[in-house]
């Protein structure tokens, strides 16, 4: 298999009395799209966060493209080609839907935005993820919770990423816009992009990921090829348990849509 | 037993059926605009039908008050303080406060007077002496609230207390100094336009207004986008043109248009088209808006916020400025009375918001001209000034009413 | 506790072994209590007790500054207290405390209340009287008196002082004149002072303004301001107070008709004497030209003190007074703005006829 | 079948420009779980609202066990009996998690706040969802995405309500946890109360919901007996075509957890 | 080709196991102390320090700074600021401001001193009148905020502006009252306890703080949830006894225990406990946190708006009464003085956030007793003002770098 276009270890990270992470390994290949699950809790998104540069790693490496590589700060990681939606969607409530794409981004002719440029653009973009939004230029806070996602993935698409993190794009989305979201993740994994999806919903992990790299209360806690990988023992890793909620109500309700894959 | 409804097929396309559009006729322009008054969107309109009734009520207590010659005199009296209210604005966006406005301005106003009389440098080397001053002055508190993280507040309270010691401190013993009455720094208040080169400026902006205005919404409408129809710009021109040619004409009944005023009015407009269109305006909205949101998207929020800082005690250096040339000295006292209360207070007035993303510069200039305005009336009306200051909490409180109870219909916080 | 009203006992304090004198005085946003009062009080001192340490506070026109100031001096153990107090009948309370730790207070320039041991002053009154008497003088001698309007422009009405200089100028102002606006200023802000003359133009109408009475120099520069904004070109008498170089430097180009000379070095020279004598447990007497006269203040207590004389500065006297006193030289005032005035190119003059 | 607890009618709302429901109809009787479905932005959160007077209608009624209620404050519908968990979630960011589980309904001896009450209540509440945070008097603000979205779950159950309405309660949820909502909206159920369920995953929805309301740009788009319809034909109901991402994406890729039930 | 862990079986019980414990033994205490402070959470701690600096510094520079004189004139002076600094605090919970706590404490000095001496009402009626005065204001204030939607800041900028002015009104020609020194409102600050009762009111406090947080652990232990050792329970009541006892050794070597900083003492820790301990405080915070997120939950929020402004009103009043009582006397520029700043900046050095939920009770009297220690620190040194405003500025900042920096390492922003 090529270089990891990414690759951490002994990644650790502490807030305050908690230790978030402990010695987390992880790596992502061109091309690849890795499922990273567990718990809620169990540190997915601080993960990203190191990655992404907005809350550095205590202690670990970070490789790039095989080279260390030092990640402090946000614009680090979106130098190196990485993009990043959070769970938490970073969007200023107060701008319009069209400022928002572009933060830190902004198209200008001659020093002076070019507020058509972008207009368009975000039309094209949003057409493309199919999501209905009344007026790109309503402030982004009147947003229903879905619309508000959709916006922040397609702001990551603006630029010209090596690697894309997903931190649960799909949460807050209707079926037709999930359907677009892994549609998309689809087309970037077959650009060669990495991808990092995090996600609770197996079925759609399924659907798109490669690998799944499960974390534990802050720990690794098991790497996975999906395909040769049942649910069940995907789930026994998540929880820690062969005999958890889910397989306890998976025992009592008899017919289930995502449980018998 | 599904009970369903037909799924209607129509052809909808990229507009959203529920968007509720208004006509391009004048009659649904009509009918939008109340709609937004009633939905509380109101802008700026509050301020300005709360400056006409204290326009109607002062002229009905003292015929004196919307002469030529008051209305100039108000339009200078408030260039000083509706410059640093310019810089209160460009803080507040940012979700922070400058406490330090009018001592700035204060020592600024010292360094001019001390540079161009007690050292007898040329006058507009002072000029740009004062405004580094203001500069190096601001930068210095955006580093320290930037990079220690010492709330703004702190450091700007520390900046009024430590500016104005240097204020006395580089007086020295004298207490005042006098500027003279010619000279660049004194004509900044005193030159005033004769009436053609007023109409020139005030037809020119009016164009200038409406050639962009026109011509925006031309490419907006060949790139397929919602635009503005000529007839709504056409509208919007006439609302602009009124009050500019209004003044004007008021001005040139009395001496013409004042270079200070011009001044101030230039620099509110820059501004409004700094922080509207240009991408460092969009990131003062953003870090206002979001902090964390800016900086995670590659926004360098510490330069954004030293850099607002910086702009915004220039700027109050600038009012110093216009300080002492319209009071032709400086003293101990200039910049330590009530500027810090008016300059933040015509900010909020004018509809900025105390809790940052939210306003715009033309606060300054309305909330400014409300403040100024009551102040005119008052005086003019010769009352004891306990009830002068009873009036004027009472006047204020009114003129920000209108505008608090539409706000009010706009709920702002429901989303999700 | 002990109130007000019988004087010290004194104190037991001696020149030979000196002692510490406490100096409150009470803002520092008028020149003259940095640059004259505190040294001239410190002079006068050292004159008459080389070995004693003056201690000094400025209260920022905070009454309650001042109150503490004065508490962190009876801390320091000082003898005797030399105050000026912010607010001369809020000051009781701080006459009071000083009292009780056995220090003698002098009054400085404002009567304190509370029962004082000594005051030494030019009289509030006094001064606006001298202010009015010149403003008439003035209207008098331009033949405008009896037509027109003036225009009052008081202190602030936060400031106790104010009200004396207010009453003091309306005792001789009221009946003489036609007084079209009046307005007290807050802070005494020469920036509020100029707009309230604008607005004073407005509804009077620049021609009819014959003299403006302006209770300070800090005030009077915004006026003038005002007035030559409003394109006038004669100006009316405008009145001030404290000497201010800058309004002595608007005395001689004639752009301001007068200022109140209150002669500090006098003022201070009797204060360190009273309270050297008050440190001491002796009588002050008087001296010289300085005669000791007894007042009241509002509590009933007679108080013994020194009256002194302010003076009206008007172009014709700042010569006599300012500068043969040496408050100012005439360098300090014939800057190069100054320099084609009467005054200044007579001096000019002088030094090269010196030069030759 | 029973009287409806809760049935609307004709209900309306507009914001400034946007006409986000328009005559919109619905009920919940007891012991029915109605799933409310729709594309992003088609109005459902601010049905919700609408019911819980967090925004009230500008047209419509609303019925309560049969008698007409005005709801124009939140506590209108609580003091009927309606709780809510919002897809916002509403806590206060600066308190810890105790304190948010009971905000606006402390408990106290002698007007002084029972912790030690509330803090094992706490701490029962949220080992019965079988949710795992570190400390529970840590400030929400610092806790993970899911674990958010448990405290907000757990709070609605605090009091005794007769209607719970949920919007996308599992969006942010791990599998474990989705599990135990699911069986918690079951028990509700089998209280005897009425439950309200929004979300985006079918699955959940075939799951626990007997009855589906579609809501389509802000109208009602179809009322379904969930076990007698099909997948598809939901989804054509909520996109307002048979032709649409979801159908596309299920022609195109061949085996997916969720989509072929 | 499953690579996998094996999953752990490890009896996982009610603790998290990534939850860094300290342990009950005084080492583990030790350390977590100092993880606590490495990791920025340092609680008041800086603030002390602060001030532990400024009392070595002075105290070098002039050795009667720590004297137990200057120590209790301190105490003293600092009461009427604190107290107006205790409403402010509550209305910064809110994320709201209150400009107008000088002018009220001045109009309400104002009524005291007119019933007491202009109409000689029994000087206990002429207080409960100032307090009733303080509350209908800040009723009115809250009112206008909550209920009409105007922003805070302009409500009480009015008040700030109409409040002076009334007090000028009413005090009328003669500008000062005084109030005597002897009778009830004199003796409030004038009154000081023999030794035996201060240590009385001490060893009751620290003993009483001993007992609950005693009982109050046990009944934790018992109900089997995580709870403080007795260790820690004991080093606490240590850490309270030492500044407690120590301040009133100090005062009875001057005076004894100073009346009125036992009352100002006392509404802080009544304060405390109102914040911390009951439903209205808990409801004052949620507000404050999130307005929306209250009122969704059910929470009458603009009753507790109108009640904090009240409050906060009420309790400047109290300051102006202890400003009168300290003074004797109230003048036209009673709490027109830098009271505003004071109070406002004590509040934000004390540790409570100008944004809202952030905060506690015992700011006021940490922050104003770092700022009157510096003021009391300079009159010392006896300075011209102009310097002395300058170090003022200077020490300000330095007495917050510390807490500040710590706060910068505790990101509170990253979250989800
Ligand atoms: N800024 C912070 N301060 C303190 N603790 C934090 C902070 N951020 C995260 N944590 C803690 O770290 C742990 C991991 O949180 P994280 O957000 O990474 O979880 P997650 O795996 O993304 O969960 P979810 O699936 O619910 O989103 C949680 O216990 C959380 O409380
Ligand atoms: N406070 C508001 N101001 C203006 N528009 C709003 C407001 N709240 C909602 N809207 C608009 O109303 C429409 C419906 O929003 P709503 O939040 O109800 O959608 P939803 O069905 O919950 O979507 P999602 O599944 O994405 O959560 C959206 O277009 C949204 O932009
Ligand atoms: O000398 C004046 C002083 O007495 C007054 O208090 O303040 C203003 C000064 O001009
Ligand atoms: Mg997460
Ligand atoms: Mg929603």
């Amino acid at each position: 298999m090529s270089e990891p276009v990414l690759e951490l270890s002994g990644i650790s990270k502490r807030f305050g009395a908690v230790q978030a992470l402990s010695e987390v390994d992880l790596r992502v290949h061109p091309g690849e799209v890795v499922a990273l699950l567990g718990d809620n809790g169990a540190g997915k998104s601080t993960l990203v966060k190191v990655i992404a540069g907005v809350n550095p790693a205590d202690t670990g490496e970070i490789r790039w493209e095989g080279r260390p590589v030092g990640i402090g700060k946000p614009s680090d990681a979106q130098n190196l080609g990485i993009a990043t939606i959070y769970q938490d969607l970073a969007l200023c409530d107060n701008l319009d839907i069209v400022a928002n794409l572009f933060i830190g981004n902004e198209r200008t002719t001659a020093g002076i935005l070019d507020e058509l440029e972008m207009e368009r653009r975000a039309q094209e973009l949003l057409d493309s993820l199919s999501v209905r939004i009344p007026s790109l230029r309503v402030p982004v806070a009147s947003l229903s919770g879905g619309q508000r996602q959709i916006i922040a993935i397609a702001r990551s698409l603006l630029g010209d990423p090596k690697v894309v993190m997903l931190d649960e794009p799909t949460a807050a989305l209707g079926v037709a816009q999930t359907a677009q979201v892994l549609d998309l993740i689809e087309r970037l994994r077959d650009k060669g992009l990495g991808v990092i999806l995090i996600s609770h919903n197996m079925a759609d992990v399924r659907a798109v990921a490669d690998r799944a790299a499960v974390l534990r209360l802050g720990r690794n806690a098991g790497d996975f090829h999906v395909e040769d990988t049942s649910y069940e023992e995907i789930v026994a890793a998540i929880t820690g348990a062969a005999d958890n909620p889910v397989a306890r109500r998976a025992g009592r309700v008899a017919v289930s849509g995502s449980e018998e894959a | 037993m599904a009970q369903q409804t037909p799924v209607a097929n129509t052809a909808e396309g990229t507009r959203d059926p529920r968007l509720v559009v208004d006509t391009a006729s004048p009659s649904g322009l009509l009918s939008g605009a109340v709609r937004r008054i009633r939905g509380g969107e109101l802008g700026s309109l509050p301020v300005i039908l709360g400056l006409i009734v204290i326009g109607v009520v002062f002229q009905s207590l003292n015929a004196n008050f919307l002469t030529p010659q008051n209305l100039s005199n108000l339009a200078v009296q408030m260039v000083a303080v509706g410059l640093m209210s310019s810089g209160v604005i460009m803080v507040l966006l940012l979700g922070e406060i400058d406490l330090s406005v009018g001592s700035v301005a204060g020592v600024s106003g010292v360094v001019l007077a001390v540079c161009a009389v007690r050292y007898g440098l040329p006058e507009i080397v002072a000029i740009i002496a004062a405004v580094l001053t203001g500069l190096v002055i601001g930068t210095l508190h955006g580093t320290v609230f930037a990079k220690v993280g010492v709330p703004a507040f702190v450091v700007t309270l520390a900046g009024l207390i430590g500016w104005q010691g240097a204020q006395i401190y580089l007086l020295g013993s004298n207490g005042t100094i006098n500027i003279g009455y010619d000279g660049a720094i004194a004509y900044l208040t005193q030159t005033y336009f004769v009436p053609v080169v007023g109409w020139a400026i005030g037809i020119a902006a009016v164009g200038l207004y409406f050639g962009s205005t026109f011509l925006g919404e031309r490419r907006r409408i060949a790139a397929g986008l919602p635009a503005k129809s000529t007839a709504e710009v056409v509208v919007r021109t006439v609302l602009l043109a009124i009050p500019v040619f209004g003044a004007i004409a008021v001005f040139n009944q009395y001496k013409g248009v004042p270079l200070a005023f011009l001044i101030f009015v230039g620099f509110v407009v820059a501004f409004d088209l700094m922080l509207r269109k240009t991408r460092y305006g969009r990131m003062v909205f953003a870090v206002g808006g979001s902090a964390e949101a800016a900086r995670r998207a590659g926004i360098n929020v510490d330069l954004i916020r030293i850099s607002v800082f910086a702009l915004a005690s220039a700027l109050s250096a600038v009012g110093g400025i216009l300080m002492v040339s319209r009071g032709f000295a400086v003293s101990q006292s200039s910049g330590g009375g009530d500027e810090l209360m008016m300059a933040i207070a015509a900010a909020v007035i004018g509809g900025t918001s105390l809790f940052g993303g939210r306003g715009n510069a033309y606060s300054a200039l309305l909330g400014g001209l409300v403040l100024y305005a009551i102040a005119s009336g008052l005086f003019l009306l010769q009352m004891d000034s306990s009830v002068r200051f009873m009036i004027t909490a009472a006047v204020l409180l009114i003129a920000v009413v209108l505008d608090s109870l539409s706000r009010r219909s706009r709920k702002t916080h429901a989303r999700g | 506790t002990t109130t007000g009203g019988e004087a010290a006992e004194g104190g037991d304090a001696s020149v030979e072994e000196g002692f510490d004198i406490g100096l409150l005085l009470p803002e520092s946003k008028t020149a003259r209590y940095e640059k004259f009062d505190r040294p001239y009080f410190e002079e006068a001192v050292a004159e008459l007790c080389e070995k004693c340490e003056v201690s000094y506070q400025n209260a920022d026109q905070d009454t309650s500054k001042q109150q503490s100031q004065a508490e962190a001096m009876l801390t320091e153990g000082i003898d005797v207290m030399v105050l000026d107090a912010v607010d001369a009948e809020a000051a009781a309370s701080v006459v009071q405390q000083a009292k009780s730790q056995g220090v003698p207070v002098v009054a400085y320039d404002r009567l304190a209340q509370g029962g004082v041991d000594y005051y030494v002053s030019f009289d509030n009154q006094t001064v606006g009287r001298t202010q009015g008497t010149a403003l008439i003088e003035a209207l008098e001698a331009e033949g405008t008196a009896g037509e027109g309007e003036i225009v009052m422009i008081n202190g602030s009405p936060t400031d106790p002082n104010a009200a004396d200089f207010k009453a003091g100028a309306h005792e001789v102002l009221d009946g003489q004149v036609e007084i079209g606006a009046e307005y007290d200023t807050a802070d005494w802000s020469p920036d509020k002072a100029q707009q309230q003359m604008e607005q004073a133009i407005t509804s009077i109408g620049a021609d009819d303004i014959t003299g403006v009475y302006s209770a300070n120099d800090g005030m009077a520069a915004g006026i003038i301001a005002a007035l030559k904004s409003a394109g006038v070109e004669d100006l009316p008498p405008v009145t001030g107070q404290d000497a201010e170089l800058a309004g002595i430097q608007r005395i001689i180009s004639g752009d301001q008709y007068m200022t109140v000379y209150k002669a500090i070095r006098p003022e201070a020279e009797v204060a360190a004497a009273m309270a050297v004598a008050a440190a001491t447990g002796e009588e002050y007497e008087g001296g010289g030209e300085h005669m000791l006269t007894e007042v009241e203040d509002a509590d009933g207590n007679t108080v013994p003190a020194v009256l002194l004389e302010p003076v009206a500065v008007t172009e014709d006297n700042v010569e006599d007074t300012v500068i043969s006193d040496g408050f100012y030289s005439i360098e300090e005032i014939c800057t190069d703005a100054y320099a084609d005035t009467e005054l200044c190119e007579q001096a000019d003059g002088g030094d090269e006829d010196e030069d030759k």
